[in-house]
């Protein structure tokens, strides 16, 4: 991008901390998406030290107005929690999910990368098309690599954006993940021998346990997404 | 009020299987229905009883057949499979079956319900939680970041050169082509001449006698006579017009009228 | 500041002024346009001191990397003014120079001064207005002399710019055909005894080898480079 600065840049000495520390303030402040360390290091002049400044910078911001938070490996500014009530008129209605829709966004954030029939595994009932779209489009969710299984079925991850409106900066930061994860409920536990119906094996979407119907949708899906 | 109060187990129990049934496009499947059935036990779901479960569930389906309420097909499914689950758990163990036990399917069908519970709280969590332009706000006037293209066109001077090499190529030698035709004596022609002069080859003659006057002297001007020449005997040859024979190697070829 | 207040809000306490600040803070953070005093002070609690409290807002921000300014009756947080440098984003792309300017640069440094018209009858093809104004915006080749011929047609020669870029000296370094063949960099086909009209020596472009309609073609050319 803008590497190309002169090869002379060497000469000039980073700027001192509290000035890389504005500079940081100034393009996150700027900007209403989260900027990688890497994408603020590009804009800063050469030799800065991002990591630290940020730390300063995340400091300076607790337990004011704004706050400077990471999401995924992003950096943000975002209102604090507390202040929601302020800023009703910039509120966006959110369009209401449905309860398939937010179980199907939770099973992937909890259990991800997830593939189509181990949600469906999950809540016992096949997961419509609609539903996934609904998620791809709002950009809470997108395709992680296939997996290396028979039929090698696409997964299912979460993104950024889900991440930043939800206010998590990791989804090891899920609400209760530990727990669950302690207790056994996000391990891939295929169900002994045979069992009917919904029941699948977990680890696969292989096409074998699946009603014919099943993988044509995944068909579609493949070429949706090549 | 009264009568409420004097509603025995039994009936309470057939009229929550009744408002399950009256109710089922509510639910999301088989799974969902034993869920909800698992809560009125009204335990840990860890400690739930599946094989009450599955006398809770077969007796749903009952009454939906009592109904004449037409359940879905993974519905009966399930009811199958629990009924199977059931013998299995009541019965003692057959030795000869190397197949999952009875506690063990029990087990999984009880982990999925779980799983499937903690799910839904863990969904609820999720969306409890404070939300993008619901309760924090980003930036609501974002400065654009100005974008200054700088286009830097690279070339060489081979680049330069080639390119002009290119140039003059095509420009010296398309004429040069044209007049090296000239010193090309076709098959056509050759095949022309060569019919022209079948008659008069009674005896056996060589090649060199028919090439065309003025082509004899010049190399360059022979070799392509030549060729041609012996490309249009041999189509005559071909056409059963004329003999052709070489008496050894590089010894000189010689042609005549085919008899009769 | 305290004036016409409903009668029931003095029941009803203003937050504490480091709190207001906060709220100022989170709204004009938020808020898509400028605030007036009026308009935040609507959406904060009861007896908030909203002048104090920016007062004090832009006290905290001062040698910042934004600014709390005010922008006609209203406020808003901007960059700070020294810090607009990194609000830019430059990137750098390297090109190829597509084969038509390559040649036509070609022609024009091997031949030069040499008109449009004269370009043409080389190459073959006609030459856009394009590349003839990419190569003028490279600074790689400048009008040189009118042409003492009927219609006066501009002729292009390169630049210092150019002889830099390329590392050359002067234009007759630039190899000549002989050369270019020696270097294998033209067909080694016996080269004709006759040299047709456009094909002139190597080392002068001059005028006097060409046909007389490169003439009229330039009157053209005239009115569009005018």
């Amino acid at each position: 991008m803008s590497q190309d600065k002169p090869l002379n840049q060497s000469l000039f000495e980073a700027p001192p901390m509290g000035e890389q520390e504005r500079m940081i303030e100034a393009i996150l402040f700027a900007t209403a998406e989260p900027q990688s360390k890497k994408q603020i290091e590009d804009r800063l002049p050469h030799g800065c030290d991002v990591s630290e400044a940020l730390v300063h910078l995340r400091k300076r911001y607790e337990g004011r107005g704004v706050h400077l938070v990471k999401v995924g490996d992003g950096w943000a500014f975002r209102t604090a929690g507390d202040l929601g009530f302020l800023m009703q008129k910039e509120s966006t209605e959110t369009r209401k999910l449905s309860r398939a829709a937010i179980e199907t966004l939770a099973i992937i954030a909890y259990h991800q990368p997830v593939t189509r029939s181990e949600i469906e595994e999950i809540r016992g009932v096949s997961v419509s098309r609609g539903t996934i779209d609904l998620l791809l489009e709002l950009e809470w969710i997108k395709l992680g690599r296939r997996r290396m299984t028979p039929g090698r079925p696409v997964t299912f991850i979460v993104t950024q954006e889900f991440l930043d409106h939800f206010g998590l900066e990791s989804p090891r930061d899920l609400p209760g993940v530990k727990e669950l994860r302690d207790a056994g409920l996000l391990d891939n536990r295929p169900p002994p021998g045979a069992v009917p119906g919904v029941l699948k094996s977990d680890d696969d979407g292989s096409a074998g346990e699946e009603p014919d119907d099943f993988d044509a949708d995944d068909d579609d899906q493949d070429d949706m997404f090549g | 009020m009264e009568s409420q109060t004097h509603i025995d187990g039994a009936t309470q129990a057939r009229l929550a299987a009744e408002s399950l049934v009256v109710d089922v496009d509510g639910y999301e499947g088989p799974l969902d229905i034993l869920l909800t059935l698992a809560r009125t036990q009204k335990v840990d779901m860890r400690k739930i009883s599946v094989l009450e479960l599955s006398v809770q569930y077969l007796k749903f389906v009952e009454e939906a057949k009592k109904l004449r309420l037409e359940l879905a097909a993974d519905y009966l499914v399930m009811a199958a499979w629990l009924a199977f689950l059931k013998s299995r758990l009541l019965l003692p163990p057959d030795p000869s079956d190397d197949g999952p036990s009875g506690e063990e399917l029990a087990a999984h069908l009880a982990f999925q319900l779980e799983r499937l519970e903690a799910m839904r709280r863990s969904a609820a969590k999720l969306m409890a939680r404070d939300q993008l332009n619901r309760d924090f706000f980003a930036r609501g006037l974002p400065e654009d970041v100005t974008r200054k293209r700088n286009v830097v066109y690279k070339a060489t001077v081979l680049d330069l050169m080639q390119a002009y090499a290119q140039i003059r190529t095509k420009d010296e030698f398309t004429p040069l082509h044209m007049e090296e035709r000239k010193s090309v004596f076709t098959m056509e022609q050759a095949l022309e001449r060569m019919k022209s002069l079948i008659g008069h080859a009674m005896e056996w003659g060589t090649l060199q006698q028919f090439l065309p006057d003025g082509w004899q002297n010049d190399p360059k001007l022979r070799r392509s006579a030549t060729a041609s020449t012996f490309a249009a005997m041999l189509e005559l040859v071909k056409e059963g017009k004329l003999d052709l024979r070489q008496n050894e190697v590089f010894a000189p070829i010689e042609v005549k009228k085919k008899d009769g």
